[in-house]
């Protein structure tokens, strides 16, 4: 690859101080690695690996020890996410990088629709325009039109993981970060996930990705970093 | 334990009753009041032979102003010859000797009236004060008066007009019948006395000054000359004066002198027949009895 | 009688003053007219309510005005502040030191001994009340012997003429804070200076000693009953007569011009932390004083004094917190005023209700 | 880009009279607020925050913290003893606590047109004596909006907007349920289109499912209005629904600032791992 990476990961470690243990609780030591776009990168290794730890890094749900997340925006400019500020971060997320992790988390009367449609709103589009799109999306995803309305908690769990993913992707972003995006989804609508996120890579997305079966990392990986435990 | 010395205490009351200093410090309250329109100026009420309620405040401010050549009148309800206003009247020819008195209106220079303002135009000439039991508009939504006076330094009127919209609410109408909150000169809104909303428009402008004095509330307010004064109402609920019509919506007339132009008492007869008579008796009398009713004076009553 | 409305005040007057001044001499031929004297020494209770309560130190003319409203403390009161309105102010006394009291009745309730001793004085306190017949008819004889006897009877050397204050003990053992106040600081003068809230306590203070016994009783009475937490204890109730000193218009020294009987009354209540962590707590303390001989006045007043002190520091809790509602509801003369008021004509202001009843109710009329 | 809507720096409040000593003697390192030499109660010291337009600022705390001294200062509710809070709009910079650059009317013009504030008791946000539509009328009338029929529209259009029944509005708040007198004083908060508004524990004490739906409204708020937004609580679900950063206060101070999801997944402070860990 000749391109200059989406994403630039250099010496990134994460550890956690417990007070309460007075110890020190190492996850991930020294990573380096890249992402493309229009590329999916998969992260594997066993449990404890860190693989998630570094994905919530890259989001600052985790703020790194050591390291260096160089991210080039639609901007062009390069920001280090390790060490942005919280406003730079937020605005970040808000336009350009996603995630998707297994546990769907909304606020709890909200209908699905509007769930999925929140990023938009957030970005000042209409309740109508909104709806129009999230409701395409989840056609595509095979939930139940019946369903649209009702708030997703009182979903299955393979229903409120189509959401989450559904609500992940519906601003395009231009990094996503998926963590498990399958893992309580049937074969079928497994397929229907995978479609989406290689149409979205196909449109220009960088990916970089988790997943629960090697057999997928297989199928839908470009590249593919291995972890160890720390 | 007994006082030996036989004491003779002072029986002479000087000229206005009140002693010089009271009278000095009523004065520069009158013109801090004047300087500042619609301002309550807090000032030591005294003490006088009279009710506090029964225009003590008025009267001071009448007793400091008043010189030996001044004409008073005095009217309570519109009439000179009110119980009150008769008292007051003896109260100050008694202690102010020398001072001319009339039931004129036009022939006054000094007025002091509870719960009305003269139907006859008054003029540069002229000052009028009125009785004033509750100086404070705001009182009707908070009791404190030091927030009061907050609230009137940062012209903070929105929950009296609070007030006129949950009347509207209640009853598509404003209640407020006397009293009326009136805004002076854009800023301050004062409790204009009980006179009824029907005199509220003269004093918009009035050529004569108005002072308001509360003797028991201790305080003194303006009107000064050619002065805005705007009754609080919503842009598109005007302000309502008392409208006297009969059923058919004919304007009501005095029966004494025929007025249609003039606030109205209204009492039933001991035949039980409603009849309607201008309150202000000098009007009333002026129009009936021409120029000549200045018999009905206190010429009479000193004879 | 048509126009009955318009004319007739100025006689309808006349005829109720005569009307009043015959009632005052209604007892015809038997009547003899009550002396002020009688007043001043026979109606004790109410000639100093008076004295107080029409805010002048002047025993002939308060006695005068109960003579000539026939008893009404109201009315008296009323007269006497009347007539002090129109007096010029010649001069001002200094801060009087209530110790040199002359005293006539002392009592604490903190302690069982004082210094100087606790001293009952007149007081209806332990008298059992029952009415007692025999005045009904009594003899002037057996009423002049009585007074002659008595003297008589008395040795001058059996008490002292002063006796030290109570509270100063408890200032010497620091249970209470030593006042800071050495009378040098300007007082307020509510009868010459608006008040306007908040106000010093000085202007408290002279409102309620000039204040009506009966309004003050109540509002102290809701703090006592649980409508506020004073808990006072009586540090001590002193009656007597306090000599009088002004400067002397030469010289300046303070000379002595007379002596006013009158009541004072000092409440120790709760105590209080102090305003930093070092400062000890201490006792808070309420005063109460008034002309005359008014012992439920200067105790109501004291509790009060207190109350308001605390509303004052920490908020109103309760009314008697309230400096505004303490002080400009307790004055007789206003209050009395402000009812009777309601007698005169309100024609025009109801007038002016009817219209907008009338009003009302045709909306109402047509929206039905 | 992003506008700046509120810069706050140093922002202090000291209750009792204080002492040079007050304020190294106080915070998270003593465990109190009550300075031991004076017993005067800092409660809040040297806050400092900056808040852009549209965005929920969480401010996180146990009761005692400060947390709710801080938006009452911001909102003239309270005095302040030190620090300075520039609040931006398009109509200029006003510097909130300088007594000499705004006077009190201006801060009273501020608080009720610019700033909006929703109260956890009703009673302080509300005059229970008048009708809802009279409340929000009251927000309407300090701004000169004196055509009557002009305001029955607008209370109408707000408390439809926090769904409050249309025939409720003539009523008397003080016979609302809890969660519709919150939707009351939220409908009036925003009378003005405030671009500020400071919540204050609103959804404490109020049933989980209405809590929800009020949690509801204020987002739809943020996307509809883009409103920027203060919410106090104790409350971690809150803050993690509503705020996208979060200050944790303990004893006055800010022990630790950030995203949200950073401060309930990756706390740094020991205070805030043991309130994190006790929640969940």
């Amino acid at each position: 690859m000749t391109t200059s990476p989406l994403l630039q990961i250099e010496g990134l470690s994460k550890s956690f101080f417990m007070h309460d243990q007075q110890k020190e609780i190492p996850s991930a030591r020294e990573v380096s690695f890249r992402v493309h776009s229009k590329r999916l990168t998969a992260l594997v290794g066993p449990t404890g690996a860190g693989k998630s730890s570094i994905l919530k890094a890259i989001y600052r749900t985790y703020i790194p020890c050591k390291g260096r997340i160089l991210y080039r925006s639609a901007a062009g400019k390069t920001v280090d996410l390790a060490s942005a500020d919280e406003h730079t971060i937020l605005a970040l997320r808000s336009r350009e990088i996603g995630f998707v992790t297994q546990f769907l988390f909304a606020l709890p009367r909200q209908p699905a629709i509007d769930v999925v449609a929140s990023p938009l709103y957030r970005r000042g589009l209409s309740k109508a325009d909104g709806r129009q799109k999230a409701g395409a999306l989840l056609q595509r995803l095979h939930i139940p039109e019946h369903l649209w309305g009702l708030s997703p908690t009182t979903f299955s769990g393979g229903e409120r993981q189509r959401i989450n993913l559904a609500r992940g992707i519906i601003g395009r972003p231009r990094l996503l970060l998926l963590d498990e995006p399958t893992a309580s989804l049937d074969l079928r609508t497994t397929g229907d996930v995978l479609e989406m996120i290689t149409e979205l890579k196909n449109e220009g997305t960088g990916i970089l990705a988790i997943f629960h079966d090697p057999d997928l990392v297989q199928r839908m990986a470009d590249a593919v970093y291995q972890l160890d435990r720390p | 334990m007994r006082n030996d010395t036989p004491y003779t205490p002072s029986t002479a009351y000087p000229f206005g009753f009140l002693d010089a200093y009271a009278k000095r410090e009523i004065r520069r309250s009158i013109l801090k009041a004047v300087a500042l329109p619609g301002y309550q100026v807090p000032y030591a009420s005294r003490e006088m032979p009279m009710g506090r309620g029964f225009g003590t405040g008025a009267l001071q401010l009448t007793l400091s102003v008043v010189g030996p050549d001044d004409t008073l009148k005095v009217i309570d309800q519109g009439s000179d010859d009110s119980v009150n206003a008769v008292n007051l009247r003896r109260f100050i020819r008694k202690t102010c000797p020398g001072i001319q008195t009339t039931t004129l209106t036009e022939a006054a220079t000094v007025l002091q009236s509870r719960h009305r303002i003269p139907e006859k135009p008054l003029t540069e000439e002229q000052i009028c004060i009125l009785q004033v039991p509750y100086p404070d508009p705001l009182v009707y939504v908070e009791p404190t008066e030091e927030k009061r006076r907050t609230m009137h330094g940062e012209a903070d009127y929105a929950r009296l007009w609070v007030k006129l919209y949950e009347d509207m609410r209640e009853f598509d109408e404003i209640t407020i019948s006397h009293r009326y909150p009136t805004r002076i000169n854009g800023h301050y809104v004062l409790d204009p006395s009980p006179i009824p909303r029907y005199d509220v428009p003269k004093l918009n402008r009035s050529r004569a000054l108005i002072l308001f004095g509360a003797g028991r509330e201790k305080k003194i307010y303006a009107v000064p000359p050619f002065t805005k004064a705007e009754p609080l109402t919503f842009e598109d609920v005007p302000f309502r004066t008392e409208t006297f019509v009969d059923a058919d919506g004919n304007r009501l007339a005095c029966r004494r002198c025929g007025a249609t132009d003039s606030f109205l008492d209204e009492f039933t007869t001991d035949t039980g027949e409603k009849v309607f008579q201008c309150s202000d008796s000098d009007y009333c009398l002026s129009r009936s009895q021409g120029p000549a009713s200045a018999i009905y004076t206190e010429a009479r009553h000193d004879a | 009688m048509a126009y009955v409305a318009i004319q007739g005040g100025q006689r309808a007057i006349e005829e109720a003053a005569r009307l009043s001044e015959y009632l005052r001499t209604e007892q015809g031929i038997e009547g003899r007219p009550v002396s002020l004297d009688d007043i001043k020494y026979q109606l004790r209770g109410l000639h100093s309510r008076i004295l107080s309560e029409g805010g002048l130190y002047h025993p002939d003319l308060a006695a005068l005005a109960i003579k000539q409203s026939m008893g009404d403390p109201l009315e008296a009161s009323f007269a006497l502040r009347a007539y002090r309105s129109t007096r010029p102010r010649r001069m001002e006394t200094a801060a009087h030191d209530t110790s040199r009291m002359r005293l006539v009745r002392r009592i604490s309730a903190a302690f069982k001994d004082i210094p100087g001793g606790q001293m009952l004085g007149a007081t209806p306190d332990y008298s059992l009340r029952l009415l007692r017949f025999d005045l009904m008819d009594e003899s002037p004889e057996a009423f002049q012997e009585i007074a002659g006897t008595w003297m008589e009877n008395l040795n001058a050397d059996d008490v002292p003429d002063t006796f030290p204050k109570v509270l100063d003990l408890l200032m010497e053992e620091g249970l209470l804070a030593s006042s800071d106040n050495d009378g040098s600081e300007e007082a307020f003068d509510i009868t010459r200076q608006p008040m306007i809230f908040p106000v010093p306590r000085s202007a408290a203070l002279q409102s309620m000693a000039r204040g009506e016994t009966g309004s003050l009783l109540m509002i102290a009475y809701s703090n006592m009953r649980g409508y506020g937490d004073v808990h006072p204890t009586v540090g001590e109730v002193r009656v007597g007569y306090l000599p009088v000193e002004l400067p002397h218009p030469v010289t300046g020294t303070p000379v002595e011009i007379g002596e006013v009987l009158m009541t004072e009354c000092e409440v120790v209540a709760m105590y209080e932390g102090g305003d930093d962590a070092q400062a000890q707590p201490r006792f808070t303390v309420g005063y109460g004083a008034c002309f005359g001989h008014n012992e439920v006045k200067a105790i109501a007043m004291a509790i009060l004094d207190r109350a308001l002190q605390k509303g004052m520091q920490d908020g109103a809790a309760n009314p008697s917190e309230d400096p505004e509602f303490v002080l400009l509801h307790i004055d007789g003369i206003d209050s009395m005023g402000f009812c009777t008021h309601y007698k005169m004509p309100h024609y025009v202001t109801f007038q002016s209700d009817m219209d907008r009843l009338r009003t009302t109710q045709s909306k109402k009329e047509r929206d039905l | 880009m992003m506008r700046k809507v509120l810069d706050v720096k140093g922002l202090s409040k000291v209750y009792g009279k204080g002492c040079p000593y007050c304020r190294d003697a106080t915070g998270p390192r003593f465990d109190t607020n009550i300075c031991p030499h004076c017993a005067s109660v800092v409660a809040v010291h040297d806050i400092s925050f900056t808040l852009y337009e549209g965005e929920i600022l969480g401010v996180m705390g146990e009761s005692g913290s400060g947390k709710s001294t801080v938006v009452k200062c911001l909102y003239f509710d309270e005095t302040v003893d030190g620090g300075t809070a520039h609040f931006f709009d398009n109509h200029g910079q006003y510097n909130l606590f300088d007594l000499f650059s705004l006077n009190a009317a201006q801060r009273r013009w501020l608080r009720y047109r610019r700033f909006g504030m929703v109260y956890q008791n009703p009673h302080m946000g509300l005059n229970l004596g008048i009708s809802a539509g009279g409340n929000i009328a009251e927000r309407l009338l300090m701004n000169d909006m004196l055509i009557y029929a002009d305001i029955r529209k607008r209370a109408s259009e707000l408390l439809q907007r926090t769904e409050v029944p249309e025939n409720r509005m003539d009523d008397l708040p003080g016979h609302f349920s809890g969660g519709m007198q919150q939707r009351v004083q939220i409908a009036k908060a925003l009378a003005t289109n405030p671009p500020l508004l400071f919540l204050d524990e609103v959804t404490t004490g109020l049933d989980v499912s209405v809590q929800a739906s009020i949690l509801d409204l204020i987002i739809e708020i943020q996307d509809q209005l883009k409103t920027t937004m203060i919410v106090v609580t104790h409350d971690l679900g809150v803050i993690r629904l509503l705020a996208g950063r979060t200050i944790v206060m303990k004893n006055g101070c800010i022990i630790e600032a950030g995203l949200t999801d950073q401060i309930l997944e990756d706390p740094q402070h020991a205070y805030t791992q043991r309130l994190v860990a006790s929640a969940l």
